[in-house]
């Protein structure tokens, strides 16, 4: 008993001095962590289940996807992700990898992609879209990011997507640049990217989609901009909306170069 | 290197072998030991396994890690590194059952083997390993679960 | 019918490390929905894996192995070619086989 | 619906009438812009409206400065703090500390306001997700500036002193509105968008300065 007394006074004197290791410690615990789970990503099994869908007679029109474009020519899967999202002159817009799925799927298969867009992430068709998604990220594995600004619609997108980023508001008065806007800050124990500038190699834009393992899900980039806005307390962003694309382009340019690790796994 | 394709193909093709030859439904376990897996410690699960005591052995490992950064996915893995090992148990003391996972051996594979687990709160976590011989030993360690980021 | 798993196989030497993924919800019967009823338990409860056909490793799992469990173990005596087998079976009786060839 | 197919086409022909030109539209166009896909891409969801993008002049002041890569210029920020220090609402006879122990709850809770939440949810403070407070608590963020000691620092013996008062009502102020002394601070505003009761920000006064908080060990 005494003993026990003389050694917590003893812990407690030595607790100033050693809490600066300890949280030292602490983060060096978590990147263990983090490197255990790199060795067999769930993400594998969605990653599956895109490239099947993929070749896949589905929809009204029976039709698989092998047809689509997705910027480099029908059926050109490798190399697409690190180009999106980019100008389409058939659809005169700039489309994200999500969103030119959803034409493809419209176009190709028959889709309504109305009905598509409002189904919650994780049920349907949605499942179907984060599986493509992810397996053809996986495709452009190690490639770096390099989005063309040479459209005038590309380099508009690109403005507005940097006035959404650094848009404040909702009670919280938060905007993507609160927790994204500096070097060297985390929430939590969590590390933030520097997100106003090239943030390196397979972090941020180009980590994503990724599993989550808090939750078990697989995510791709517009769920995930999805819940950083439910996150920052403002109105629900529509899928595929042009809001998230034009900040999609905004990640995707300041990624300029860094290699992508998608799909990644995350916490 | 086989592509996913090929191992899809192969997959049905084993599925049908093990529906014909009987194989899968002959070898599947005697029956799950319900009681085991609703057991809340260490002492409740090797009772309700017919196991006898434990002793901590410097031979048997628990790997994992010191904290968890998320409590939904915490990677264990059970070695020992002495002959004879029959069954190897994971368990998490403080999860409202503790046992994770039991393993059955052969000599064909090594009494090394990993899984992920869910953890609610910060705990012990155990690898008991039963030796042919009834011997039961174990090791533990403790794993930090910190909280996630905003939002709650 | 369940999603494929995804089992790779490496051999080092005279051994196998094989990993396995599968798809799986892993319900623990703890966890409450958006509307706060408890959500069931479903989860796979026994798993086998195979060396050319022959059982060399089986485990019983409770509800707290985590979504789309992840299992490693290492088969002594294989070679390049060989066929590694898992099936799992679930609370459900929903059952699920796949292959993978070591290299 | 019919309303928003109209705005999307609309949106469109802008693009189509921008995408025609060989130049880039200026700042205040694409300001505009930004704000029409604004209104066409978010929606009410839960007990979020889309309104609460409605912003006010310091955000928008913000925001501006942020798009330009140049602070807001020294006349303009002190007149946001002014602005925001008039509309602080100082606690009710005097009662400016609570309970510090109710406090870290507060500190710890990043619930609330999200449309994933309920108007029932009590609203949490996300203090940790941004500062050091209890050293006890390894999970924290490091957004804002560490707040372990932050009376024992500022020589806070007791609170509730007349020494003490001028902290008092500083802790009170920046915790109510933290744009009344940083025009464009990261931090919410927690009592000025009631994100936290008054009772909530005595409590989060107390968890900082008073000297049995952990925070002052």
């Amino acid at each position: 008993m005494k003993a026990s007394k003389v050694f917590s006074l003893l812990a407690l004197a030595c607790l100033a001095s050693t809490a600066v290791q300890a949280q030292k410690t602490a983060i060096q615990s978590i990147e263990e962590y983090r490197a255990m789970l790199q060795d067999g990503n769930p993400a594998d099994l969605f990653e599956a289940k895109g490239e099947d869908v993929w070749k896949q007679k589905r929809g009204p029109k029976k039709a698989s996807l092998e047809q689509c474009n997705l910027g480099k020519g029908p059926g050109v899967v490798k190399g697409v992700f690190v180009e999106l999202p980019r100008y389409f002159a058939d659809t005169n817009k700039v489309q994200d990898l999500e969103s030119r799925l959803l034409t493809c799927m419209e176009t190709l298969q028959g889709f309504n992609p109305v009905d598509i867009a409002k189904t919650d992430f994780g049920k349907g068709e949605q499942v179907i879209m984060t599986a493509l998604a992810t397996w053809v990220a996986a495709e452009s594995k190690g490639m770096k990011f390099n989005l063309s600004q040479a459209h005038t619609q590309e380099k508009i997108s690109f403005e507005v997507g940097k006035r959404l980023f650094f848009q404040r508001g909702g009670p919280h008065d938060f905007s993507c640049a609160s927790c994204h806007g500096q070097d060297n800050t985390r929430i939590r124990l969590q590390d933030l990217p520097n997100l106003t500038k090239n943030p390196g190699d397979g972090v941020g834009f180009a980590a994503w989609p990724a599993y989550r393992v808090s939750n078990g899900q697989m995510w791709g980039m517009q769920q995930r901009l999805n819940d950083c806005y439910r996150q920052q307390r403002f109105p629900y962003p529509g899928f595929a909306s042009e809001a998230t694309i034009a900040l999609a382009v905004y990640l995707g340019v300041n990624s300029q170069n860094s290699a992508s690790i998608a799909p990644a796994i995350k916490r | 290197m086989q592509t996913r394709r090929e191992t899809l193909k192969h997959s049905a093709i084993v599925a049908g072998l093990l529906a014909t030859t009987g194989l899968f439904p002959q070898y599947a376990l005697a029956a799950y030991n319900k009681t085991a897996f609703e057991a809340k410690s260490l002492a409740e699960v090797l009772k309700a396994i017919g196991a006898g005591a434990p002793v901590e052995s410097k031979d048997v490992t628990i790997g994992g890690p010191d904290i968890a950064e998320n409590g939904a996915v915490v990677p264990l893995t059970a070695s020992t590194v002495l002959p004879g090992a029959k069954q190897m148990l994971i368990l998490v003391e403080k999860n409202p059952a503790a046992m994770i996972a039991m393993f059955n051996l052969t000599d064909s594979v090594e009494a090394n083997v990993a899984t992920r687990a869910k953890m609610g709160q910060s705990s012990d976590v155990y690898a008991v390993v039963i030796m042919a011989d009834g011997k039961v030993l174990f090791a533990k360690k403790e794993v930090k679960v910190t909280l996630g980021g905003c939002g709650g | 019918m369940a999603d494929p798993m995804r089992i790779r196989a490496q051999v080092a030497g005279d051994k196998a490390t094989v990993r396995v993924l599968m798809s799986h919800e892993m319900e623990s019967g703890q966890r409450k929905d958006s509307a706060g009823k408890i959500v069931p338990a479903w989860f796979i409860q026994e798993v086998t894996a195979t060396h050319n056909g022959k059982p060399v490793l089986t485990a019983e799992w409770g509800p707290a192995v985590s979504k789309n469990p992840f299992l490693q173990f290492v088969i002594k005596g294989a070679k390049a070619g060989d066929k590694i087998g898992v099936t799992w079976k679930d609370t459900k009786g929903d059952t699920r086989t796949d292959e993978a060839t070591a290299s | 619906m019919k309303k928003q197919h109209k705005i999307s086409l609309a949106l469109l022909s802008v693009a189509a009438v921008l995408a025609g030109c060989a130049a880039v539209p200026g700042a205040t166009d694409l300001d505009k812009l930004t704000r029409d896909i604004v209104k066409a891409s978010f929606r009410d969801e839960g007990i979020v409206k889309a309104s609460v993008l409605d912003t006010d002049e310091t955000n928008q002041a913000c925001s501006a400065a942020d798009v330009a890569g140049v602070p807001l210029d020294e006349a303009k920020a002190k007149a946001i703090e002014a602005l925001n220090f008039k509309s602080i609402k100082w606690p009710a006879n005097d009662q400016f500390l609570g309970d510090w122990k109710e406090g870290e709850k507060i500190a710890q809770s990043g619930r609330g306001l999200t449309w994933t939440d309920t108007a029932a949810t009590p609203n949490g403070g996300n203090c940790y997700n941004c500062h050091q407070i209890d050293k006890a608590e390894i999970s924290y963020g490091t957004i804002g500036p560490s707040l372990y000691n932050f009376g024992k620092l500022r020589g806070v013996a007791d609170p509730k002193s007349p020494d003490a008062r001028a902290m008092l009502e500083y802790t009170w102020g920046k915790v109510w509105n933290a744009k009344a002394y940083n025009a464009c601070s990261n931090m919410p505003r927690a009592g000025h968008m009631a994100i936290l009761t008054p009772a909530q920000v005595a409590h989060i006064v107390a968890l900082l300065l008073d000297p049995k908080s952990p925070v002052n060990q």
